[in-house]
């Protein structure tokens, strides 16, 4: 099974739909810590990656994944814009030439995302950020695509890790974003860009078939 | 703390400031492209043009540094957020020149991933832009962890200097070595004492009890001792400039600019009450007050408090912040 | 509401402030005498002085608007007090030339009686001086009761037209005439929102309930509906033009100047969107904005709330708004 | 009976003494529909006074009343330094020549007081003002010199009768200072100034033989 154009469509807006769903959750974890407007930020990103989709006309996987973090990088919204736009931006030249995606191409261009964000921050899995969720979920989702896992079952075992990794980060101190101004405070609840991710990969599962 | 804030919709909160903004100031400044903030008199295309990016929320920074002398362009993001990298593209593109662009940045996570973002573009595209990055709040770390130490008022000296030597008609690699050297010789630390509100969110921003103060915001404090009791207005300043003075050593014979910023509702009168200190507190050290600025440069809504900046100048220095300037939020004359 | 205000001993707080002001703004200030505020530039002798008095607190008013084109002295009293007579005869004499002096004063009991006493000494000791008495606030009663009236942040203008008349070199009976044009041509209303804490006294200077807010401070409200139920920025912004534009009586084509006063805690951010809706309210009836100014200028602590005041100009005393100023709160280049 | 330079130092440091105690409940008043600084404002006047006496190498009356004038005048407290200072201010052309001063000296001298007020302010018995204590007062003094009353006494009748006057002020609106902008909110509770005069001139009386 792969993934044509319009499955990734349908799996980016899964994704979207589950993070607005979580809006108040989101400001109030960033409201430990940062400045409580996660949940809003987020929102309008995945209200511009929708309005992306719905627009879109190339039927091409590689432009829209262009256009979708292009427009994730005009919300104006502090670290998760360049963030998250960022991510998707990076995605796109590894979907070059491709109609379709299996679980190992996804995987590739999942990974390519992933770069992108890590060459943006420094944050890196223990630093209580989104890389916490993200990372574990790209590499749960090489794992699975190399054990020969459907796409669905891949991108199931990716939202798990995703979801493991946020819940981790709980119990870190935050060293990157605003909360790293709080230090030990920020122990003792989850990162919201993190949940953010962990919601994203969850939503992305379960959307495609 | 309940909100008591004359805005309409908070969606509209930032739209409607700006054009509030540009009518009040339309001989200096006007709104373009996507509401980027440019110069009414844009400066000669021979000299060097500078750009900013920050969140709204700040007022006057940081768009009010727009103006002869100062910034050519800023790019002012949502209510505490910054701008994304495509209208910062755009603003780079906008200033693009052979001078070329010094970008000034503040130090703050999501300044800074959209700043590098669209300077890798512009960079891409063959732009000619040099960036300078703040970070001069003493409480995010020691000196040798810049990484760690966030973007306050200090921009503001660091965009008069560059922007006064950019007005002169000094080059890239000047400006930038001339910013840089402000921003390496300067250090701030910010006083909380009261809470506020995010006009958008209604969310509290800084719950801070009435017999509490915070030196060093949203730190526990290496520097300035943290959250502690209220203290009297000397204290306050002790405390403050005695970590300013070791974070920079600052030695006997040194001249220094001293800017003392309100964040919100503390009074001008408690900060003429505070430089008063300041200078005492100098002079016991045998260090100058050269020029001082005081008054609301960057604030945080309502909250109750103030930045103090302490910068050590040499000649040239001295001279770039005394150069004239009109923007919106300073007019040196 | 707790005072959390970075001061010492309160007997001492108008002559610490008045030490930082003059550090602040050393080239445009100095203080001589019985603490006098004075220009550090004189201006020739050969032409109108002006001269002004009032209670401290209302930072930067009033000594803020001495300088290039404003002020020659002011006569700063205790906080929220008028300075007695003794000092005021001492500004006078001060300012004693051929020339004449002007002296502006704001419609408060305290300050009308010193001036008045002053007045009359200096006078009988054949100083050359001329008053003018500002009262603007049209919550205080009818036009045909100027003094039912109180002096709001309309002194800025009166002083900012006056003094560009006098460093132009016009006559005392020029000055104070274009002073009264200006004045007789302004309306003010003052909002209220949150309180504020005495300084000295730590008492509450009016205590708003979460949900009110009072246009009219201090009245019942004959214009703008004093204590009411809080209101967007837009809904309140009418309100008041509404009110403003009535007591004027201004007409389709008049030209205005709109000066939004922050008196504390009010953000920038909110004056800007305030000034936006004042636009468009008086485009809705042919009225041109003219000039504006957006900031602090006249502040009462950390009240919430500003003074939107509202003058029907004429091309001279557009030309006089316009004309160079440099004092420690307002500098046109 | 008469008051020579010393009976008139220590007729006012009475005077002083009783408004300092009170200083308090003048504040209080004062915040009713003032800045609630009136009691600050009438200790700083009445140090000053105070100090003025201590100073006086002059021995003579009229300087005396001159020089305290000047002093409380030059008093930085809004409407209350200009009308005392001006009230004794005025006094002391009417005291030209006197060593001593017998009831009817006494009237004379602070009728030109209250003249000098009258000539600053337009309030008048019924605004809600010292006035309202001071008018009557000095009305009453006149009275008992008229009918031969000693100085002791025509000053008690004159404190009877500021005493009155400040107690109707209760139930009056203010028409002048700052009470005036609450309007009918200023009725319930005397007014601040009115209460000073009443003080002063109880304490004027007291210290009189
Ligand atoms: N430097 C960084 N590197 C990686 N992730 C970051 C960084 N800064 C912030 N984040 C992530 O962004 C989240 C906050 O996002 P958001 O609230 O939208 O932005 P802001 O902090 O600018 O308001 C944090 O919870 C964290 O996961
Ligand atoms: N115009 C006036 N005429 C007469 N008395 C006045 C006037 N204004 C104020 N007062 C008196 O002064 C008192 C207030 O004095 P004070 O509080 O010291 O001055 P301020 O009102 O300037 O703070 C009032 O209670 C009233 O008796
Ligand atoms: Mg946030
Ligand atoms: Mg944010
Ligand atoms: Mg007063
Ligand atoms: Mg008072």
């Amino acid at each position: 099974m792969t993934l044509d154009y319009d499955g990734i469509a349908a799996m980016l807006r899964g994704g979207a739909a589950l993070v607005r769903e979580n809006q108040d959750l989101l400001s109030r974890l960033d409201s430990v810590g940062g400045d409580g407007d996660h949940g809003a930020t987020m929102t309008r990103a995945m209200g511009c990656l929708e309005a992306v989709i719905t627009a879109d006309t190339t039927r091409d996987i590689k432009s829209l994944l262009h256009a979708v973090g292009w427009a994730i990088l005009g919300v104006d919204g502090g670290a998760v814009g360049p963030l998250l736009g960022g991510f998707f931006m990076a995605m796109a030249p590894a979907a070059q030439g491709k109609t379709t995606l299996d679980a190992a191409e996804l995987a590739t261009v999942f990974e390519a995302g992933l770069a992108g964000v890590l060459k943006q921050t420094k944050a890196r899995p223990g630093d209580k950020t989104m890389v916490d969720a993200l990372q574990p979920a790209v590499d749960a989702l090489r794992s699975a695509a190399d054990a020969a896992a459907t796409v669905h079952d891949a991108l199931e075992r990716a939202a798990d890790a995703a979801e493991q990794g946020a819940k981790s980060t709980e119990g870190l101190q935050a060293r990157f974003g605003r909360a790293k101004n709080i230090k030990e405070q920020s122990i003792g609840s989850p990162d919201a860009g993190a949940t953010s991710i962990s919601l994203l990969f969850r939503g992305f599962s379960r959307s495609v078939g | 703390m309940a909100m008591k804030k004359l805005i309409n919709q908070p969606e509209a909160l930032v739209s409607e400031l700006l054009e509030g903004f540009a009518i009040a100031h339309e001989k200096k400044v006007r709104m373009e492209g996507s509401n980027l903030v440019v110069r009414a008199h844009p400066k000669a295309t021979d000299k060097v043009a500078l750009v900013t990016l920050g969140g709204s929320g700040h007022e006057p920074a940081l768009s009010g540094f727009v103006g002869e002398g100062m910034l050519d362009i800023s790019v002012p993001g949502e209510i505490f957020a910054a701008p994304g990298p495509p209208r910062v593209l755009e603003a780079l593109r906008k200033a693009n020149r052979d001078a070329g662009t010094l970008f000034v940045v503040l130090n703050h996570a999501g300044d800074v991933l959209s700043a590098n973002l669209a300077m890798d573009m512009a960079k891409t595209e063959g732009l000619k832009v040099e960036s300078v990055l703040t970070h001069e709040d003493i409480s995010g770390g020691p000196r040798n962890e810049p990484e760690e130490r966030r973007g306050l008022v200090g921009c503001l000296p660091v965009i008069k200097v560059a922007g006064a030597a950019a007005e002169m008609g000094k080059s890239l690699e000047e400006c930038k070595a001339i910013a840089e050297r402000m921003e390496s010789n300067m250090a701030t630390l910010a006083l909380a004492v009261s809470g506020a509100t995010h006009p958008s969110t209604g969310g509290v921003i800084a719950e801070i009890p009435d017999d509490i103060m915070v030196v060093g915001m949203g730190q526990h404090g290496e520097a300035g001792g943290g959250t502690q009791s209220l203290k009297s207005a000397d204290e306050t300043t002790d405390i403050m400039l005695t970590a300013l003075i070791d974070d920079l050593t600052l030695k006997s014979g040194d001249n220094v600019l001293v800017l003392i910023n309100g964040v919100g509702s503390t009074t001008l009168m408690e900060l003429y009450i505070v430089l008063r200190r300041v200078k005492q507190g100098l002079a016991e050290k045998n260090i100058t007050l050269a020029r001082s600025l005081v008054g609301q440069y960057l604030t945080v809504q309502e909250m109750g408090g103030f930045q103090l900046c302490i910068a050590r100048m040499d000649e040239e220095l001295l001279a770039l912040w005394d150069a004239p300037c009109d923007s919106p939020a300073l007019t040196v004359k």
